[in-house]
C-alpha cells in the first residue's frame, strides 16, 4: 500500500500495491478524514496529482488510467474553482463532486464487506460437511458431468480455431499449368499472327480479378515454357509493355 | 440427484380414526425419514426433490422445521442453502476437528474484490463491476471466478447491448455458511446506502 | 485422517467443586465435539484417534455412550464397528427411498465441443455441427449426448433431405444454471473475460 516518507516530503510509492486510480484516491482520501463523508475534494485532487507527479518522475510508464484520472481531477479542480455562472452545461460541479465521493464511499464499503466476507466461516475450515457417503442399495445412474466453463471453454476454443486456421489455397480459382498450355497450343495451331498473351485467355477465366491474375500467370509461365521449347515466339517492345505470343515460323 | 419412492408406504397416511398420539408418532417418522435422506446425500437436497421423493409427506416445510429445531443445539446442524437443507458441523467445535482440505485456488486480492461485488450487487454486469472497482478487470479474472464455481452467469440486462450478467451460486453460500445472499456481512446496509 | 487439538480448552475440565449441573452440561459439550469429529471424518474414527484429540474429555466411553444414546431412536445411528465409530443411516428409513446415486462421467473433448455448438447455434443440424468444428462427428456422439438429457431432437430442417436438427433442452440449463439459452456469453464476451 501508500507508503510515504514525510521527512523527505517525497513519496515513495509502488502503484503495483493499487487496483486502479479509485483505489489509490480511496487510500488519499482515508488518510484524510476517518469519516469519508467529509473529506474535502480539492484538497483530494491536490494530493492525487502531488502523488502522481512525484511518481512519474520515478516512472516514466505511468498507467494511462491514472493520467486520465488527473487529467478529469484537475479538470473538477477547475470547475469546483470557476464562479458557477460561467457554467452552463450539463453537470454542475457539485453533482460531480458529489458523484465521486459516492463512488469513494461505495468502493471503500464494498473493501470493507470483501475483508468480513472472507472472515465468516468457511466450509472445509471452519465448519464440515459428512465426511462420507453411504453407498448401500441405490441404483447407480451414469450421469455426464460438465461446468459451464468447460461448454465456454470449449466453445472459445472453436471460435479461436477458425480465427487462427491453417493457410489454405482456394484451388478453384487457380488455372492449371496444363490448361494453359493447352489454351497456347490451340491458339497457335490456328495462325500465325502477333497476339497479346493475355487476349489468349479462355473466356470463362475472365470474371474476376482472382482468376485472371491466375489466368495470366499461369498462361505467361506456360508461354515461358513453350518457347523454351521452340513451339512459339514472345516478343516485348520494352519492359513492362504487354507482352506478345506467335507461333514459331516454320521452314 | 433424484429419490424416487419405492413403497408409498400406507401405513403414512392415516385415516380420520388415528389417535393425535400416532399422528404424533407419524410426523416424527416423516422427519426422520428427512433425515436419512439429507444425511446420505452427498450434495445439499433441494426441497422440490424432497416432495418429489417423499410425496406422502404432508407439510414438508413443518417436517424439516421440526428437523431443524432439534438439530439446533447439537454440533450437528440442518441448514438452509436457498432452497436447499444440508448437515453441517458448527464452526465452534472446529478446533477440533482437522481434515486434510481440499487445495482450493487462493483468490487475488482483486478477485476476492470482484467476488464480493458480485455477490452484493448481483445479477451486476462487467461494466458495473468495473464502475464499483473504478479499474478494468484483467484478462482472465472472470475465468477464475466462474472456474470457483462460486459464480455463475444470470440472465442477459435488458439494456442496449443486452450484457452478460453475473451471479453468485449456491456453492458461494454453503462455502461462506449463508442461508441467503442477504446474509451477506452488512447487506441491509449496504443497500439501504443506496449502493 | 488426523486429530490434532488444536486448543486444549480449559474449562472442559471442571474442577472439584463444580455442580452436578454443570458437569451435566459439560458432559454434553464433550459429546458434541465427539459427534463434529465422528461427523466431519472421511472414515469411521478409531477410539483411540478420539481419545487423541480429546484429552479433556474424562470418560470418552461414557461420552459415546450418551451419544449413542441420543441417536438410538433417530434415522442415522452412531454405530460402533469394531473400535472404531461411524454415523450410519438405518435401512429401514433408505428402503422408503431409492437413491440413484449418479456416478459421474466427463464429457470428452469433443462432446463438449458439440455441446457447446448445439447451445449456441441452435437449432443446429449435424452437418452444420460438423461444418463449425471442422470434424465429422465420431459414431456413438450424438447418443451420448442425447442420453444425457441435455439435448433433444428438434423440428426438422425445411431443406432438401429435411434433416434433423439438434437442441439443448431444459435439463441442460438447469443443470447449468441459466435461464435462457440467450444467456450464454458470446464469443466476445467471452474473449472480454479472458477465454
Amino acid at each position: 500500500m501508500l507508503q510515504h516518507n514525510i521527512k523527505q516530503d517525497k513519496f515513495i510509492v509502488d502503484l503495483k500495491g493499487f487496483d486502479g486510480p479509485l483505489e489509490l484516491l480511496l487510500s488519499l482520501a482515508q488518510k484524510q478524514k476517518v469519516d469519508l463523508k467529509e473529506i474535502s475534494i480539492t484538497e483530494l485532487v491536490d494530493q492525487y496529482l502531488f502523488f502522481i507527479k512525484n511518481v512519474s518522475k520515478l516512472k516514466l510508464e505511468l498507467a494511462a488510467e491514472y493520467l486520465m484520472m488527473a487529467s478529469f481531477l484537475t479538470y473538477l479542480k477547475s470547475r469546483i474553482l470557476l464562479p458557477k455562472d460561467c457554467l452552463e452545461d450539463e453537470l454542475s460541479a457539485s453533482e460531480m463532486e458529489k458523484n465521486l465521493a459516492f463512488k469513494l464511499k461505495r468502493l471503500s464499503e464494498i473493501k470493507n464487506c470483501t475483508d468480513e466476507l472472507f472472515l465468516k466461516p468457511k466450509l472445509g475450515i471452519d465448519f464440515f460437511k459428512r465426511g462420507f457417503y453411504e453407498n448401500s442399495d441405490k441404483q447407480i445412474v451414469k450421469k455426464l458431468d460438465a461446468s459451464l466453463i468447460d461448454i465456454l471453454r470449449a466453445f472459445a476454443k472453436i471460435n479461436s480455431k477458425k480465427i487462427f486456421s491453417p493457410l489454405r489455397f482456394i484451388r478453384e480459382s487457380i488455372f492449371k499449368i496444363d490448361d494453359a498450355l493447352k489454351s497456347i497450343l490451340g491458339f497457335i495451331n490456328r495462325g500465325k499472327k502477333w497476339t497479346l498473351l493475355h487476349e489468349i485467355i479462355p473466356k470463362d477465366w475472365r470474371g474476376s480479378k482472382v482468376k485472371v491474375r491466375s489466368a495470366i500467370a499461369t498462361t505467361f509461365a506456360a508461354s515461358l515454357e513453350l518457347a523454351k521449347s521452340g513451339d512459339c515466339l514472345l516478343e516485348q517492345s520494352s519492359p513492362f509493355k504487354s507482352l506478345k505470343i506467335k507461333s514459331k515460323e516454320r521452314g | 440427484m433424484n429419490f424416487i419412492n419405492k413403497n408409498e408406504n400406507k401405513s403414512f397416511s392415516g385415516s380420520q380414526d388415528d389417535l393425535p398420539d400416532i399422528k404424533k408418532k407419524f410426523k416424527l417418522e416423516d422427519e426422520k425419514i428427512l433425515e436419512a435422506i439429507i444425511f446420505a446425500s452427498k450434495e445439499p437436497v433441494n426441497i422440490n426433490d424432497l416432495k418429489k421423493s417423499c410425496p406422502f409427506i404432508e407439510d414438508i416445510n413443518a417436517s424439516l422445521k421440526n428437523l431443524t429445531n432439534f438439530y439446533s443445539n447439537r454440533a450437528v446442524n440442518l441448514v438452509k442453502i436457498k432452497n436447499t437443507y444440508a448437515f453441517r458441523t458448527l464452526p465452534y467445535y472446529s478446533n477440533h476437528i482437522t481434515q486434510t482440505v481440499e487445495k482450493k485456488v487462493k483468490l487475488s486480492k482483486a478477485a476476492k474484490e470482484t467476488l464480493a461485488v458480485i455477490a452484493y450487487h448481483q445479477p451486476v454486469t462487467r461494466t458495473e463491476i468495473e464502475d464499483i472497482r473504478g479499474v478494468s478487470l484483467y484478462k482472465g479474472l472472470m475465468d477464475t471466478l466462474l472456474d470457483s464455481k462460486w459464480v455463475n452467469i444470470g440472465q442477459r440486462r435488458d439494456t442496449p447491448g443486452m450484457p452478460v450478467t453475473y451471479i453468485t451460486t449456491n456453492d458461494f453460500l454453503d462455502h461462506f455458511g449463508l442461508n441467503t445472499e442477504k446474509d451477506l456481512p452488512n447487506y441491509k446496509e449496504l443497500k439501504e446506502a443506496g449502493f
